[in-house]
C-alpha cells in the first residue's frame, strides 16, 4: 500500500479485507463473485489470487443459505465476510441474520456469531435491489449496522466490523464505490463501531444523519450559516445501537434536533432516534424533533422520480429554517 | 479415519437410555412440570444410535427435535439435558431457551438448533472443516417434511458444488406434522439427492446395525472430499408429532412390532448376548442415571429474572468458538492454515 | 349462530372466516394445519368440512412459499388468507410480504394483493416462535398491521382484513386463543382498518397500547385512578398505519403520552409514535413522551424470566406516576 | 384444450422481432438512454417463441428477465415495452420500476417480475386455476442458477403435492451469473424433478420446432391435472450475464453456428418455404414495428415527480384483478365455484 495514495470508496473496502486477511488467518470472505467474478472495480477484486480459494470463497447465488453458512463458519472459530450483490438480498435470509444476532443470548453467553454482512445499497436500477433494508432490521436485537459515508469511514470500520464478535450489517452506498475518493495514509485505521463522527460543529441545531444523505445535509448546513443559522451535522455511521452520548452532548448546546435518512420516513431509523431524544430531552428542547426522510414508498426506476426521492439539500435548509423560526 | 464399532450392548445400552430418559421427560410434560411441547422421538433411537455410532470424536452434529440420542451420543450430560428442558439456571441456555434449542462448540460439536431452518449452518461447519483442511464431517438431522424447506435444498446445493464433507440424516416417519398426510411425492427422499448430484440411500430406521453399516459407507465418502451424502431412514414414529396428540391403539400396535429396541433386544438375545439378568442391571444403571439427572434437574434452582438482559452482546474477549484447536480432527499438516 | 353466544378469541376468528368464506367467494384459507389438521380449539376447526378442499388448502410446511402462493392467488382474483403456525415465520417470506406490500405502488395501481397473513405470536415454548415480528414490518409501505386484543374486534377486523384490498398481516394473540371469552350477538361486524379504540376515558394522560398488554395498562389505569391520576387508554388495534386523529384528539386534552408494547423497546412500533408525536405535539407536551416496553432481548422460555418480560400494571402505572409528576 | 401449431413463417416472425427489439434496448442501454443493465436473451428466441406457441390464449405465463420473447408472443405492445425500458410514464410501470419487472393480470395473463424469487407466485396463480375448475396451465422462466434457489424447491414441491398446472421451463445457458462456472452438480437439471416425483424433459433450445413439440407434451399433462412438468432447454447465451459482459471472439463464432434464428432460416430455406423476397418482406415489417416502438416511447413524457407516491395503497374499489370471468379458458361447468 502506497504512501497517501488516493483510494476509492470500493478500494478503501478492499484494502480493509486485505488488512484483515493478512491480520487475522480466521478472516474469509464468502459471496458469489468475490473470486473470478469480481471484476476490476469491485471490492473483492484480485483478493482470490492474492489469498486463495481457502479464504475467498464463491458460492452459488443463495440469500438465504450464504448467511447460514457463515453463521456456521463462525461457530467453528472462523470470522466471515458475506458479500451480497445487493442489501435487499438480505430478506432471502432474514430468519439467518436475527438467529445469528439472538445466539449469543440464546446460549446464554456460550456462543456468539462474529460475522460481517457486506452489502451495497441505493441507485440500482430496480426498486427492489436499490432498496437500504436498515429499517428492517431496526428492531433486531444483537445486531449492529454501520453505514459508512467516506472511504476512510468504510476502511475503519469495516476492519473494526470483522474484528467485533457480534454479527454487523455493513451497508455500502453503491452509488460511492467509485464516486468517492480521498487520500488515505497508509497507516492502519480502526474506527471503534457505535461512534459517530462530528463532520461540522454547530450551536443552533443539531442534524443527525448517516451514508449517502450526509452530503446534501453538510451542503445544507452551509447554506443556512449565511442565514446566520449554525447547524451541527454528526454523522452517526453506526446506528444500531447508535452515539447517544454524542448526541445527547450536542443536543444539550443545541436543543433542536433534524433527523434525516434517505430510506422511507415511517419505521425508518430516524424514528428510535426521535423517540430516544423526546424521551431523554423531550424537556429541554426548544423545538419539536423533526425528521426529514424519503418517501413511504420504494426507490423509484425513473431518474425524474428518483430525483426527488432522497432528501436534497434544499428539502433539509427549508426544515432547518423552520426549526429555528419555533 | 477408521473407528471401531461400538460394542453391541453399548448400543443397546444407548438406545435404552435414550428411550428412558425421554420418557421422562414426557413425563415432566404430562405432569405440567415443563410447560410445552415434546416432539417425540419415541422409534427414533437406533436413527440416532447407529449413526452416531459411525462418528469420530471431532465430527459435528446438527440434531433436531427429536434427536436426543444423538446428544446422548455426543457426551451432553442428561443432567444438562434435563435441566435443559426444566429451564433451570444451570442448563445451557440458562432456561433462555425450551427443549432441545441448545448446543456445544467446543467439545461435543452440537450445533445449537435456533428453531430456522439451520442446514446452510451446517453446510457452514463442513465448509469451515474443509477449508481448515481438517478431516472432520458434520451430520445434520432432518424431519422428512424439513426437507421442503428451502433450506434445504440451497444448502444441499452448496455442500455439492464445494464437495463439504455434510451427511444429512433424513429420519422419514409416517407422519407429517400432527397427521398422516404426504407433504411430497417421491417414495423415497433419498432421490432427492439426484437434485444435487450426490449419493442418497435408503436405510431401515427401525434396524440400528443397518443403519450404522449405512452412516459407515456414507461417512467414508464424505471424509473422502467426495461431496455431501443424503441417508434416508424409515422409521416409524409412536404419538403424533408432539406428546399431546393420540395415536390410535392399532397403530399402537404395530408400532410394538417394529420397536427399534424390542427388535435389537431379540437379536442380542438370539446371540446370546443378552440374558435377564443383563437387561436387569442395564436397566437399573439406566434408571440410575435418568433418576440422578431428573433429582439434579429438579433441585436446581430457576433463572434469576435480573439476568434477563444479559448477554445482549458478545464482549470483545469473548472465548474463541470452536473445537480446541491443539489436536483438530484429522488435521493434515501441509493443507493446515494457521488459523489460530 | 346463535344469538348472544359466548365466544373465545378463537371462535371470533373462526366465525369470521366462515362468514366472510359464506360472504365472498374468492376467499379461501391455505395453510399447514388448516384442514385435517386443525383440532377442536383451532380458528379453522370444521371450514374443511363446510367450505371444501377448493376453499380450505393444506398445504406443505414452507413458510416462505405459502405468501408468495397467495400472491399468485391474488393476481387471479381469489381473496387468500394465508395461516401460518407461527408469527415468526413470516421471517421466512420477508421478501414475500415486502413484494407483496409494494404490487400497488410498483405497477402505479394497475394491480394489488388482498391477501390476509394470520399468525398466533407470544407465549411459545422457544422465544424464536413467540417473536411477534410487528417490528420487522414497521418499516413496510403498502402493508396494514392489526392486533386485536378482544374477540369483537378479532372478528370485526378480521372481517374488514379480508376485505381489504391491500396485504394485512394479522397478529393474533397466542395466550388469548382459549383464554378470551367474550358474548357477541349475531349482527354482522365489521371493524375499519385504521381505526383506534378508547378504552377507557381519561384527560391528563394518553396511554397508546395494542395487543395482550391492553390489560396491565387497563389495570394500571385503574391503580393510578384512586390516586387522582386520570388516564385515557387507548387501544390502536391497527398499529401500521395507525389513528393518528383519534391519538391527536387525545393528546389535544392530556398533553402527555405513554406508549407500551409487549415486543423489544428499540426499533419497535412505539417508536414511530413517538416520533410523529414529537413531530406534531412536541411543542405543547407537558411532559416526554415515554415508552414501557420489553426489553432488547427475545421471549424467554423460562417462566421465571418470561414473568418480567412483558410491560406489567406495576411497571406501567409507574411509568403513569413519574409522567404526572413532571 | 387443443391448440393448432401456428404456421412456421409464424414462428420466424416472433424471433426475428423479438431479436431485433432486443437489439433496439441494447442499442439504447449503450448509447445511455437506459440507465440499468440488459439480461441478454439473444440466443433464447426458440426457447421463449417455441414454448409460448404451444399456449391458449388464457394461459398465465411468468417469464423471466431474459424473455422478452414471451411478452411479445402473449400480445404485449412493442411501444409498452420500449416505454418500460425507458422508464416513461406511459410504461406499464409508469417509470416505476426498470427493464421487464412488470405485468398484466387482465388481458395477457403475464405475472409481474419483482427481482424477488417468484416461482412460488406463479404456483399461486396455477392453484387458482385449479380450485375454480379452469383448464389454464401457469408457465414460469426460471435461468438455471435460479433452481439453486429455495424458492424453487418449495414451489416445486408444493406444486407436485397438490397436482398444479405449473410449467417450469428452464433455460440452461453455459454462462451462470457473470461467468462460466458451474453453481450446480447435475448434468442435466431435469433430474430435479425426481425430487419431486413429476416429469422433466430436456430439449434443444436452440431449435424452436423441438421446443415446441416437448412444450405441448407438457402443456397436454398439465392441463389433464397430472401435475407439474420440469422442462430444461439447453441455450447458448452470446454475451455475458448483462450486456456490460464482453465475450470472447471464438465464443461468438461457436455461437453464430448455433444461433436459433439462423438455424431455423436455413430450415425453413431447405422447406422453401422462406426466401430472399419474404426475408426482405419479414425485415422489413419487423424494423417498421421496432421503429413505431422506438418512435413512441423515445417522444413519450417521462413520469410527473409528483405522482411519486401515488398508489401506496390500493383504493376500497380497485378493480378486481385477474382474467376477466365472461369466459373463463376452459371452465368445466360443473366443477365451477361460483366465484364473483
Ligand atoms: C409454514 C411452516 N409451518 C410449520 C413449520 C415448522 N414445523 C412445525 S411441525 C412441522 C412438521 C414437521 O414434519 P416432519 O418434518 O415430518 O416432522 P414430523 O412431525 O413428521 O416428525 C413443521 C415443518 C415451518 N417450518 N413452516
Ligand atoms: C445471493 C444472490 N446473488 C444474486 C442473486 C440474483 N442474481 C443476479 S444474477 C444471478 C445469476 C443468474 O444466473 P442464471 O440464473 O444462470 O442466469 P444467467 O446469468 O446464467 O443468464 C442471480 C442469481 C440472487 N438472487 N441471490
Ligand atoms: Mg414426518
Ligand atoms: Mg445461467
Amino acid at each position: 500500500m502506497a504512501l497517501n495514495e488516493e483510494t476509492t470508496y470500493a478500494g478503501a473496502i478492499r484494502r480493509a479485507l486485505r488488512e484483515e486477511l493478512l491480520h487475522d488467518p480466521r478472516v474469509c470472505l464468502l459471496g458469489e463473485e468475490v473470486g473470478f467474478g469480481a471484476g476490476g472495480e469491485r471490492p473483492a477484486h484480485g483478493l482470490l489470487g492474492e489469498f486463495g480459494p481457502e479464504r475467498i470463497i464463491e458460492l452459488p447465488a443463495s440469500g438465504g443459505a450464504l448467511i447460514g453458512v457463515a453463521t456456521g463458519m463462525a461457530l467453528m472459530g472462523l470470522r466471515p465476510v458475506v458479500e451480497l450483490p445487493y442489501a435487499a438480498l438480505t430478506g432471502e435470509g432474514f430468519s439467518q441474520v436475527v438467529a445469528a444476532a439472538q445466539l449469543h443470548w440464546r446460549t446464554a453467553g456460550a456462543m456468539h456469531a462474529p460475522l460481517v454482512i457486506r452489502a451495497p445499497y441505493g441507485t440500482h436500477a430496480d426498486p427492489w435491489r436499490a432498496a437500504s433494508p436498515e429499517a428492517w432490521f431496526a428492531g433486531v436485537a444483537g445486531l449492529h449496522i454501520v453505514v459508512p459515508s467516506t472511504p476512510y469511514d468504510a476502511l475503519g470500520l469495516l476492519k473494526a466490523a470483522i474484528r467485533e464478535n457480534n454479527p454487523v450489517l455493513f451497508l455500502e452506498g453503491h452509488y460511492f464505490y467509485r464516486r468517492l475518493r480521498e487520500v488515505l495514509t497508509a497507516d492502519e485505521v480502526l474506527t471503534v463501531l457505535g461512534q459517530a463522527e462530528i463532520r461540522r460543529d454547530g450551536d443552533d441545531v443539531t442534524v443527525l444523519t448517516w451514508g449517502a444523505v450526509v452530503y446534501p445535509a453538510m451542503e445544507a448546513a452551509e447554506m443556512v450559516a449565511g442565514e446566520g443559522i449554525s447547524a451541527e451535522v454528526i454523522d452517526l455511521r453506526t446506528v444500531l445501537p447508535y452515539d447517544a452520548a454524542t448526541v445527547a452532548a450536542s443536543l444539550a448546546r443545541t436543543g433542536r434536533a433534524l433527523i434525516v435518512h434517505d430510506t422511507p420516513q415511517t419505521g425508518g431509523l430516524g424514528a428510535e432516534l426521535a423517540a430516544r431524544i423526546a424521551e431523554a430531552h423531550g424537556a429541554t428542547m426548544h423545538a419539536p424533533i423533526t425528521r426529514v426522510a424519503a418517501p413511504d414508498v420504494p426507490f423509484p426506476a425513473a431518474p425524474e422520480l428518483a430525483a426527488s426521492y432522497a432528501p436534497n439539500a434544499a428539502r433539509i435548509s427549508d426544515a432547518l429554517r423552520r426549526l429555528m423560526r419555533t | 479415519m477408521s473407528n471401531p464399532p461400538l460394542p453391541l450392548l453399548a448400543l443397546y445400552q444407548q438406545m435404552s437410555l435414550t428411550r428412558a430418559l425421554e420418557d421422562a421427560i414426557r413425563d415432566l410434560v404430562r405432569s405440567r412440570q415443563i410447560v410445552g411441547t415434546l416432539h417425540v422421538g419415541r422409534g427414533h433411537e437406533a436413527v440416532t444410535t447407529g449413526t452416531t455410532a459411525a462418528l469420530a470424536p471431532g465430527d459435528v452434529v446438527a440434531p433436531g427435535a427429536r434427536d436426543l440420542g444423538v446428544l446422548l451420543a455426543r457426551g451432553v450430560a442428561p443432567r444438562q439435558i434435563l435441566a435443559q428442558w426444566l429451564r433451570r439456571a444451570a442448563g445451557p441456555s440458562g432456561g433462555r431457551t425450551g427443549a432441545l434449542h441448545f448446543g456445544d462448540m467446543r467439545d461435543a460439536l452440537v450445533i445449537p438448533a435456533t428453531a430456522t431452518p439451520s442446514l446452510a449452518v451446517a453446510a457452514g461447519t463442513a465448509l469451515a472443516t474443509k477449508v481448515r483442511g481438517e478431516a472432520r464431517v458434520t451430520v445434520a438431522y432432518l424431519e422428512d417434511a424439513a426437507t421442503n424447506a428451502g433450506d434445504f435444498h440451497e444448502a444441499m446445493n452448496l455442500a455439492a458444488t464445494q464437495d463439504l464433507p455434510l451427511i444429512c440424516v433424513v429420519a422419514t416417519n409416517t407422519y407429517v406434522g400432527k397427521f398422516a398426510s404426504r407433504a411430497y411425492r417421491p417414495k423415497h427422499l433419498a432421490d432427492r439427492a439426484a437434485a444435487y448430484g450426490i449419493p442418497g440411500y435408503v436405510v431401515d430406521g427401525g434396524d440400528v446395525l443397518a443403519v450404522r453399516e449405512a452412516m459407515e459407507r456414507a461417512v467414508t465418502l464424505a471424509r473422502a472430499g467426495r461431496g455431501p451424502v443424503l441417508l434416508e431412514a424409515k422409521v416409524f414414529r409412536v404419538a403424533g408429532q408432539t406428546e399431546a396428540d393420540s395415536v390410535p391403539r392399532e397403530t399402537l400396535d404395530e408400532w410394538r412390532a417394529r420397536d427399534p429396541i424390542e427388535r435389537f433386544t431379540r437379536h442380542l438375545r438370539t446371540l446370546g448376548a443378552l440374558n435377564d439378568t443383563l437387561t436387569y442391571e442395564f436397566a437399573a444403571s439406566t434408571l440410575a442415571t435418568v433418576q440422578d439427572a431428573l433429582t439434579y434437574a429438579q433441585h436446581a434452582p430457576p433463572p434469576d429474572p435480573a439476568t434477563l438482559t444479559d448477554h445482549r452482546f458478545a464482549p470483545d474477549d469473548a472465548l474463541p468458538m470452536g473445537p480446541p484447536v491443539e489436536a483438530p480432527v484429522g488435521m493434515t499438516a501441509e493443507r493446515m492454515l494457521q488459523w489460530r
